[in-house]
């Protein structure tokens, strides 16, 4: 691969912390690499842990949550459940040997841009590290 | 120490009752060393039940597999308990469904039967392979003692327990109406050394395993039928819109739907091994269960179906609940 | 075309030229379960008795196919590519008779181009059973250790070689093309292999009288025997897709990107959406009226339509039923209803 | 109806904000071949009005019932376009924003890497848009009343400002009378108004307001419903004494049996009352009340002959036969005005509080040194024969609070200025007295706390910096063994009297009003604000405010701002008389509903509920939403094995598209 | 060639006109469409009772009755409720877009053997669908049969699918239409009651006659009681069937009852076939 692999990584992000910093790092003019899509929730924990299962299958290479801090979250608990689901989420896909790396989750408040610019920068690391997602991705297997 | 009579017994009292519609316990199979459940609507049918360690099968799957048909206008719906016969892991079975409001307290009546292990079936047929006749099987103490059609045979538990039951912590009954006999001791401590084995193995070791298993399953999704904490009416395995999982059958489908599937167990598995016996191609469902049951249980000290008044594990949290992975 | 003698010694040639000129599938272990699968010449053959977990009908009536494909917003339709020629190496009578049962269903009135497709691309060497399984019983309906029905060639183990008889004009073509490697069977061969046949026969410890109930099956539409034999059953279908005469499939669309494709896979009567409509109503609503349709279709409906029973005694459903839901017993209970 | 999609996408070029790092041409072009999409525009400023014309112009002339805008945040400009698709005759929620400024343009340096990724953006909103339901905001009635629960200072004042804005208040005390801790206070610092004159007006004005109905020896039982329509149930108990009938002369106390031999609470168990008792002289209402659990008649059913208070009450308002009533009534505003506990010093062994009798708290000295407390205002310390009055006081502060090993890593914010209050009137009382502060920090943050503390000093109360770390007894005199820090020398100070200031902490029986409420707690177990700064009087419960000491500690006048401010928080929803509700709020299938209760539990807000349904004859059990709690987290959603509860606008079937469009395209 | 060689091979078609016919959740929307292909069109040829697949590319097909009558021209007609995934995408669909049809499939009603027979229709809500073929069929050669009689009821007035065709027919006087709901609605100024008391009320007489009947299973049972009481013979009433169905002719199971293929051997069945068929009316 002469051109360096270009990763492709799905994050959800809770509209009042971590979207809200990523605006920031935006109004802030923090550049971070360009590899990472975000779809837009309410509360991280409104996450389905079978949309991971599902962004791997269609075809992401890596995938990334985020929320505000714990005892942050705008409706009070919702982050605390989604930790608990992405904590074992994680535990699952390494144990099936999804690379690790692959799956992240972080805490980013509507003040880090800096740390969300961090996030990216290091979560789109991880996913080139790892190369393209091929264990179970869709592709048009036996079509 | 197992009193057939005395199962029998409680058995022909129980279904008598007039408050109890039926009762399952388990019954000889048509053929070598296969149990069945029995469902039993009077108290002549009681004959017919067993309990030896052929009993695998998890009766709890039951009380929420019953479909609920229409009842006619006019008619209520027959309310009446259903009495079933539980092992130590059905028990939990039993407590989770409770937790999980899949059935109510006062609709079952609950027959506790300690038990010190079951067997693996697939175990036990090679090593005495093409019976065809019903065979006899009994406990005794660190024994299993075969009456097979050419002798009586006695084979260390070790060699044709099943796993699950090796290292069990929850022999007896957790709750019961009733229980048959005394409380026997647990067998192991619950260890998870074949879980800590995998998470040694870097990742293309794991996947190239999972990648094997995943790839031969068939998507019958027995797995799913005979668990009784899969009781859903619509799982979101079937359903077309949306659409999580494809239908067609390939390591991708099959993949998320291994994924899926475990993890909706996620702090609700008691770790009954029901899933994993009935995979027709030996998928070992279990050791994905026990995986997420270990971080269940050593992460955040909850195991499912001990008390049945306590909040499920999927639906609680703790504030300090572990976070090392987070960014 | 006579019998020939395949010498043990030369099964990997036979394979290999088999592999050469065509696709051969053969029962191959994935993970602890065997199942037929794709081979390539350097395969080391293993002909065991030991029936595969899926059978050989996944080859000709694969678990997912393709209908076509199309582009999302497009309206051209493209077919997938035609059937390669297969060979089908090791199947066991029982298998080989009930492609030859779906056939009928797959010709019926329409055509079925994918099934039928793969079936006359496809030639089936059987390998006569020896070792029947506890829960055999093909001698019950109509087929045997050693029967031929949907088989090209059936093989059938000497000990240090195979008797090979070709059964159609497609088997005599793929002897033929093996050639040299055959040597000629001599009458003794003939003769001990008729004896293994009909020692294997004898040993088939299970049976059931099947006459009679196709007649009797009707009358007993509203019995308790359907509640009674159900009771147990988890509605999870392995019965059916293990079955090789099971033959109901699903039809989806699958989108990839922009690309998407029609499918069909397998289906099964034991699951409940099967019969579901959309408005919620279900006319075989529970795992009594699925267990009723199940038998009622192999044993009444399938003979009224095509006069053969649509089970051939692999003893499948028996085996892998994981509550010990047992068609023998079943039937033995229409027997005894009144 | 369900029509076909018709989308419109709209590309703002925002200047050159927009257009610099994107080819905005070419995302208008990539656009125009998703499927659905209708018009595709770009523009220089969409918000601007003419941009926003366009948009309405394509609606009405191109049949657009979708609308995509790429261009900044949602969070800048969502309702800025949802409010133009109103406009335009659309259900302003066909609308999806594509960031493609905030988390695009200005995020990358590579005008192509920012281009393509501009295209991935607007594919996953106009994946979703596709999707995208019409949703309706609905309003609810406000009941025009309010509950207050608990009538300490907070309750009282917040009572009064509802009450005096013609509103109906309910206000329900626990204990047999009005006034909350601040009834107990001597006179209050900084200002040293004498505690009882300035509250003894309010609570009289509370019993007597026309808008008022005081429940005292009450308490609320049930509480169900939700912001606008909140169900009530309160339990008046029995107090066995009439109270149209009482005339509060208090024979009856003078006679009672048990007449000066149960601890009066009033009086931190330090005087006695009888078993027919008033709290205290200036307790409104002024009626007796039988404590139930000492009385002999109730605890024993006999009183000698007959109970002595039937016989001496002329009036006949002792009646031994009342029942608790239950009242019921609606409201449309809670305030949780509950208060706290003071901080129980037997938990600090080292000070010896529970060995000895010179060991006192803070709130204990309030009432020896209060005219209307068990000693008459004299300090005296001791029973009967031996009570002296002590000379050598020491105070100890911070019991109890920033005490990491209590557990109350905070601080309780009066016990500064309240031990300088009482230290000076120690002073006032006893002249020649020698008084000591032991501290660790002296917080005089308020009005005029400063002066009064600078003022405490110059009076002589000596301030030694240090944290005492044992009390014991040598001979009659205690020793406060401590080290000053600020000289470094260990002191083993022998006093008469050791005060404990004592910190604030939640109720004891805090659960009680949680578990009506579904209220949270902060770390320190007050009760949690919805916002810390920005809603400090809000609960994260929609109509349920919080006033007083119940969500921290704090003083008095803090107290009646809090007070003041929930007051006008309630009114704000009772006079406007409707409350809008959110649409993008969860619903249950019914149909494929497990009724596991799952989302019940998570729910933050107890806006879900399991109720009974007949499916053909089938009582199941599934869940529901109350639109009116549901505050559209999706956390239910999440948690739904089967996905049967689903969030409006954030459904699976609206987020898996856009998953899709996100993951195929490379 | 209009042996298509390839049976699971839809044609494409282009939606003509659509328009709705009731409204609400479970709305029924028509669509009018013709193939695309010019030969498809000329291989083509439904009788009344007929279906066909109808569905879309990257969604999936469900089978519908084709709701019009040869005799109205060279296209189809869908009236489609509006369930589920499939039925869902449909009806966003406007005129112009593509959809895919394959069939047609099943039996028919005999009309030629109905000739000189007087012909009942009793419809219920969307099961008016199959039973407009027979209606539209009549009309046009009125000359060859005894009469028709039409009785189609629904829950509400905005429930009655081609209810402006009715209100139409029932001002003619060679035909009796009888429309009815199950409660009494303002403006509304035909019958008020349910569809099987309203049989009952028309009284139709068996000489001579055939009676079909489609609708939901309930309103069904109730029909087919009603005839018995009138007297008509079991080979005398007709109904369809719809059962869930993947393939259309034959292949994929499921649509059985008895050993019957609602697909082949129906969907239309005399009552005379059906009544010992179990699962028939399951
Ligand atoms: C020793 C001491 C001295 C102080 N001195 C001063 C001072 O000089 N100046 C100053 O500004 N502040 C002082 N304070 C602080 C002052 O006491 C508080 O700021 C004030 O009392 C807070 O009033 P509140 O209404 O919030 O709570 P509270 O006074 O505690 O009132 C709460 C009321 O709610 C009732 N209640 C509780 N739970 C329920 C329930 N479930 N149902 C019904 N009713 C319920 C209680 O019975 C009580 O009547 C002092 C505090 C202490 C401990
Ligand atoms: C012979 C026949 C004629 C019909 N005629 C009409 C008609 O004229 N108008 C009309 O509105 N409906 C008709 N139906 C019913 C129609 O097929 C279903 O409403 C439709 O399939 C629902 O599909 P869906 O994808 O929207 O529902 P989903 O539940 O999302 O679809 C699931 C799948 O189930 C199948 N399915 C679900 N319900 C039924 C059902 N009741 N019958 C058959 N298959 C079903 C479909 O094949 C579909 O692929 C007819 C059905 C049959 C068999
Ligand atoms: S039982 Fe086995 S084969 Fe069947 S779905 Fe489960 S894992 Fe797959
Ligand atoms: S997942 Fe398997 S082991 Fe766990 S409860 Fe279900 S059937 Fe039992
Ligand atoms: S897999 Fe999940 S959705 Fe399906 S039945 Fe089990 S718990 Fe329910
Ligand atoms: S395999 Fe057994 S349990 Fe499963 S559907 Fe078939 S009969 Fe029922
Ligand atoms: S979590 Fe889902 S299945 Fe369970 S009660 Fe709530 S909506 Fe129903
Ligand atoms: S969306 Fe949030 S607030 Fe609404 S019901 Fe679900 S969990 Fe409760």
């Amino acid at each position: 691969m002469s051109e360096q692999f270009q990763p492709n990584v799905v994050a959800f992000l809770c509209n009042w912390c971590s979207y809200a910093g990523a605006d920031l790092a935006g109004t802030s003019r923090i550049k971070y690499p360009h590899n990472l899509n975000v779809i837009r929730v309410m509360c991280s924990g409104r996450v389905n842990p079978l949309f991971v299962i599902n962004a791997f299958q269609q075809g992401a290479d890596g995938v990334l949550i985020s929320g505000c801090h714990p005892g942050d979250c705008h409706y009070m608990e919702g982050n605390f459940y989604a930790r608990r689901r992405f904590s074992l989420m994680n535990e699952l896909l390494e144990y099936v040997g999804v690379e690790p790396g692959r799956f992240n989750m972080s805490w980013v408040s509507a003040s880090e841009g800096a740390k969300w610019k961090d996030v990216v920068a290091g979560v789109v690391e991880k996913a080139k590290e790892a190369g393209p997602f091929d264990q179970f991705r869709r592709n048009k297997i036996n079509w | 120490m197992v009193d057939l009579e005395k199962m029998r017994t409680i058995a022909k009292e129980t279904v008598s009752r007039d408050d109890v519609r039926y009762l399952i316990g388990w019954r000889q199979g048509t053929y070598g060393f296969r149990v069945s459940p029995h469902f039993m609507k009077g108290p002549e049918e009681a004959e017919k039940l067993i309990f030896s360690p052929l009993c695998s099968n998890n009766l709890a799957t039951y009380l929420t597999l019953t479909e609920k048909l229409p009842v006619p206008r006019g008619e209520q719906p027959d309310s009446r308990k259903i009495a079933v016969m539980v092992k130590g892991c059905d028990s939990r079975a039993v407590v989770q469904q409770l937790i999980e409001k899949g059935i109510e307290r006062e609709r079952v009546f609950v027959i506790g039967c300690p038990c010190e292990g079951v067997l693996d079936l697939k175990k036990v047929e090679e090593k005495f392979p093409g019976i065809l006749s019903p065979v006899e099987v009994e406990w005794s103490g660190d024994k299993i003692i075969f009456t097979l059609p050419d002798g009586v045979k006695e084979v260390p538990k070790g060699e044709v327990l099943a796993k699950k039951c090796l290292s069990c912590r929850y022999p007896n009954p957790v709750m019961s109406d009733i229980t048959l006999w005394d409380e026997v001791k647990s067998l192991g401590d619950g260890n998870y050394e074949d879980v800590k084995e995998m998470e040694e193995k870097n990742p293309q070791e794991k996947w190239s395993f999972w990648k094997d298993k995943f790839s031969s399953c068939i998507r019958c999704y027995s797995c799913r039928n005979v668990c009784p904490m899969c009781y859903c009416e619509d799982c979101v395995l079937d359903r077309l819109n949306p659409q999580w999982i494809n239908r067609s059958a390939n390591i991708s489908e099959n993949s998320a739907f291994q994924l899926a599937r475990a993890f909706h167990l996620a702090g609700r598995c008691i770790e009954c091994g029901e899933c994993e016996r009935v995979c027709p191609v030996d998928i070992p469902l279990m050791a994905l269960n026990r995986k997420l049951a270990k971080e269940v249980r050593e992460q955040y000290e909850f195991e499912p179906g001990l008390d049945p008044e306590s909040k499920p594990f999927q639906s609680s949290y703790r504030p300090n609940d572990k976070e090392d992975f987070i960014l | 075309m006579d019998s020939m003698k395949l010498s043990k010694d030369k099964l990997n040639s036979f394979v290999a030229i088999l592999a050469e000129q065509k696709q051969l599938y053969m029962p191959q272990a994935e993970g602890e379960t065997l199942k037929y699968s794709p081979v390539n010449a350097k395969v080391q053959p293993d002909l065991v008795f030991s029936n595969t977990a899926v059978p050989a009908k996944s080859v000709v009536f694969p678990q997912v196919e393709t209908l076509f494909r199309y582009e999302v917003e497009k309206t051209d339709i493209k077919m997938p590519a035609g059937e390669e020629e297969r060979v089908l190496l090791g199947v066991r009578p029982c298998d080989a008779r009930a492609m030859s049962i779906v056939d009928n269903l797959f010709s019926w009135d329409v055509d079925d181009p994918y099934y039928l497709g793969k079936r006359e691309k496809t030639i089936v060497v059987g390998l006569a059973c020896q070792k029947p399984g506890v829960n055999c019983f093909c001698s019950s309906v109509g087929g045997g250790p050693a029967s031929t029905e949907g088989l090209d060639v059936l093989l059938t183990d000497l000990g240090e070689s195979f008797l090979v008889k070709p059964l159609t004009e497609k088997g005599e073509k793929l002897c033929q093309a093996a050639g040299e490697i055959f040597e000629e069977a001599s009458s003794d061969d003939l003769n001990s292999a008729e004896k293994l046949h009909q020692e294997a026969a004898a040993l088939i410890s299970r049976s059931i009288e099947t006459g009679g109930i196709p007649e009797k099956l009707p009358g007993l539409w509203e019995s308790g025997i359907w509640k009674e034999v159900s009771n147990a059953c988890l509605g999870c279908g392995i019965c059916t897709f293990l079955c090789p005469t099971c033959h109901c499939f699903d039809i989806q669309d699958e989108i990839e990107g922009f690309e998407g494709r029609r499918c069909r896979m397998w289906d099964s009567c034991m699951f409940g959406e099967y019969t579901l409509h959309t408005s919620g109503h279900n006319p075989r609503p529970t795992r009594r009226e699925r267990t009723r349709n199940r038998i009622n279709h192999k044993y009444n409906y399938f003979v009224q339509k095509f006069d053969v029973i649509a089970c051939v005694g692999c003893g499948r459903c028996i085996s892998s039923c994981p509550v010990n839901i047992d068609i023998i017993e079943i039937l033995q209970q229409v027997k005894e209803a009144q | 109806m369900n029509n076909k999609p018709k989308i419109g996408v709209y590309v703002c070029h925002c200047g050159v904000n927009i257009s610099k790092m994107v080819d905005v041409d070419a995302v208008t072009e990539f656009a125009s071949h998703l499927p659905n999409v209708k018009v595709v525009r770009n523009y220089s400023y969409m918000c601007s009005d003419p941009g926003q014309l366009l948009m309405r112009e394509d609606i009405k002339n191109e049949g657009l019932n979708r609308v995509v805008v790429a261009s900044c945040s949602p969070r800048m400009h969502e309702m800025t376009f949802r409010k133009t698709l109103a406009a335009a005759g659309l259900n302003p929620y066909f609308l999806e924003m594509a960031n493609i400024r905030e988390q695009c343009s200005w995020v990358h340096e590579d005008r192509e890497d920012a281009t393509g990724k501009a295209k991935k953006i607007v594919s996953s909103a106009v994946a979703k848009v596709r999707l995208l339901e019409a949703l309706y905001e609905s309003e609810v009635n406000v009941e025009p009343a309010t509950l207050i629960i608990g009538a300490g200072i907070a309750g009282i004042q917040a009572a009064l400002d509802i009450a005096n804005a013609g509103f109906k208040v309910y206000l329900v005390e626990k204990s047999p009378s009005v006034g909350g801790k601040m009834s107990q206070l001597d006179k209050t610092f900084p200002t040293l108004d004498c505690s009882a004159c300035i509250l003894t007006p309010k609570m009289v004005d509370v019993a007597a307001h026309p808008n008022i109905e005081l429940m005292t020896y009450s308490k609320v039982e049930e509480i169900t419903g939700y912001v606008g329509n909140f169900q009530v149930k309160v339990r008046k108990k029995a107090r066995y004494v009439d109270m149209d009938k009482c005339t509060s002369c208090g024979v009856c106390a003078e006679e009672c049996r048990l007449a000066g031999r149960i601890p009066s609470e009033f009086n931190e168990n330090m005087g006695k009352r009888s078993a027919i008792y008033l709290p205290f002289p200036q307790a409104v209402p002024a009626k007796y009340t039988i404590d139930p659990e000492r009385c002999l008649f109730l605890t024993r059913g006999k009183c000698g002959k007959s109970p002595k208070c039937v016989d001496a009450c002329l009036a006949g308002a002792v009646n031994f036969e009342q029942q608790d009533e239950i009242a019921e009534f609606k409201v449309g505003t809670v305030i949780v005005a509950t208060g706290y506990d003071v901080f129980d010093a037997a938990k600090k062994p080292e000070y010896g509080y529970a060995e000895y009798e010179n060991v006192i708290t803070g709130l204990e000295l309030e009432r020896l040194v209060s005219a209307s407390g068990p000693t008459g205002g004299d300090i005296l310390i001791g029973k009967g024969e031996n009570a002296f009055v002590p000379k050598e006081i020491a105070f100890i502060k911070c019991v109890g609070s920033r005490d990491k090993s209590v557990g109350n890593e905070y601080c309780s914010r009066v016990c500064c200025m309240y031990t300088a209050k009482l230290a000076h009137l120690v002073g006032e009382k006893i002249p020649d007295a020698n008084v000591r502060v032991y501290y660790m920090d002296v917080r005089a943050f308020g009005k005029g706390f400063e002066e009064f503390y600078d003022r405490v000093r110059r009076e002589g109360v000596r301030y030694i910096r240090g944290n005492p770390s044992e009390i014991f007894k040598r001979g009659d005199k205690l020793v406060v063994k401590v080290e000053d820090t600020l000289t470094a020398t260990p002191l083993e100070d022998e006093v008469d009297l050791v005060v404990l200031a004592v910190g604030l902490e939640p109720r004891k029986d805090v659960r009680e009003v949680i578990d009506l409420l579904r209220l949270s707690q902060s770390s320190d177990k007050f009760f949690l604000e919805a916002h810390p700064k920005l809603a400090p009087v809000d609960t994260a419960t929609d109509g349920v405010f919080l006033a007083g000491c119940a969500q921290g500690p704090k003083d008095i006048p803090d107290t009646v701002a809090q007070a003041k401010g929930a007051a006008s928080s309630a009114l704000v929803l009772l006079s406007s008389g409707k409350v809008k509700i959110g649409a993008q709020i969860s619903f249950v299938n019914e149909a494929t509903c497990r009724g596991c209760g799952y989302c019940v539990d998570i729910c933050p807000y107890g806006a879900i509920e399991l109720v009974e349904i007949n499916r053909m004859g089938n009582i199941l059990s599934v869940a529901r939403v109350n639109d009116a709690l549901c505050k559209g987290c999706g956390a239910c959603a999440a948690g739904c094995l089967s996905g049967s509860v689903q969030q409006r606008s954030f459904m699976d079937r609206q987020i898996l598209p856009q998953i899709a469009v996100l993951g195929v395209m490379r | 060639m209009c042996d298509n060689a390839n049976p699971y091979v839809p044609y494409m078609a282009t939606i003509e006109d659509t328009w709705y016919e009731t409204l609400g959740d479970r709305c029924v929307k028509t669509f009018k469409v013709t193939l695309d292909d010019a030969a498809a069109r000329d291989c083509w040829s439904h009788k009344p009772g007929q279906c066909a697949m109808v569905g879309l590319l990257g969604v999936g097909e469900s089978m519908f009755c084709i709701s019009c009558s040869p005799t109205e021209g060279d296209f189809l007609r869908f009236s489609i409720m509006r369930a589920g995934k499939n039925t869902q995408a449909l009806h966003e669909q406007e005129i112009g877009d593509k959809i895919t049809v394959r069939g047609p499939y099943g039996n028919n009603f005999p009309m030629d053997d109905w000739k000189g027979k007087h012909i009942i229709t009793i419809g219920g809500g969307i099961g008016q669908a199959p039973l407009r073929p027979i209606v539209e069929y009549v009309k046009a050669n009125l000359d060859q049969y005894a009469g028709l009689t039409m009785i189609y009821g629904a829950r509400t007035s905005g429930d009655l699918c081609f209810k402006g065709e009715f209100e139409d027919m029932s001002k003619r006087d060679d035909l009796s239409c009888h429309m009815t709901i199950d409660l009494e609605e303002e403006g509304w100024n035909y019958n008020v009651g349910f569809v099987p008391t309203m049989l009952m009320d028309v009284n139709p007489s068996p000489e001579n006659a055939i009676a079909i009947t489609c609708g939901p299973p309930i309103m069904i049972r109730f029909v087919l009681e009603n005839l018995k009481k009138l007297n008509f013979a079991d080979e005398q009433i007709y109904t369809t069937l719809e059962n869930r169905m993947k393939c259309g002719f034959g292949k994929c199971g499921r649509c059985n009852v008895g050993s019957l293929y609602v697909c082949k051997d129906g969907p239309v069945f005399s009552y005379a076939t059906l009544k010992d068929v179990p699962e028939a009316f399951a």
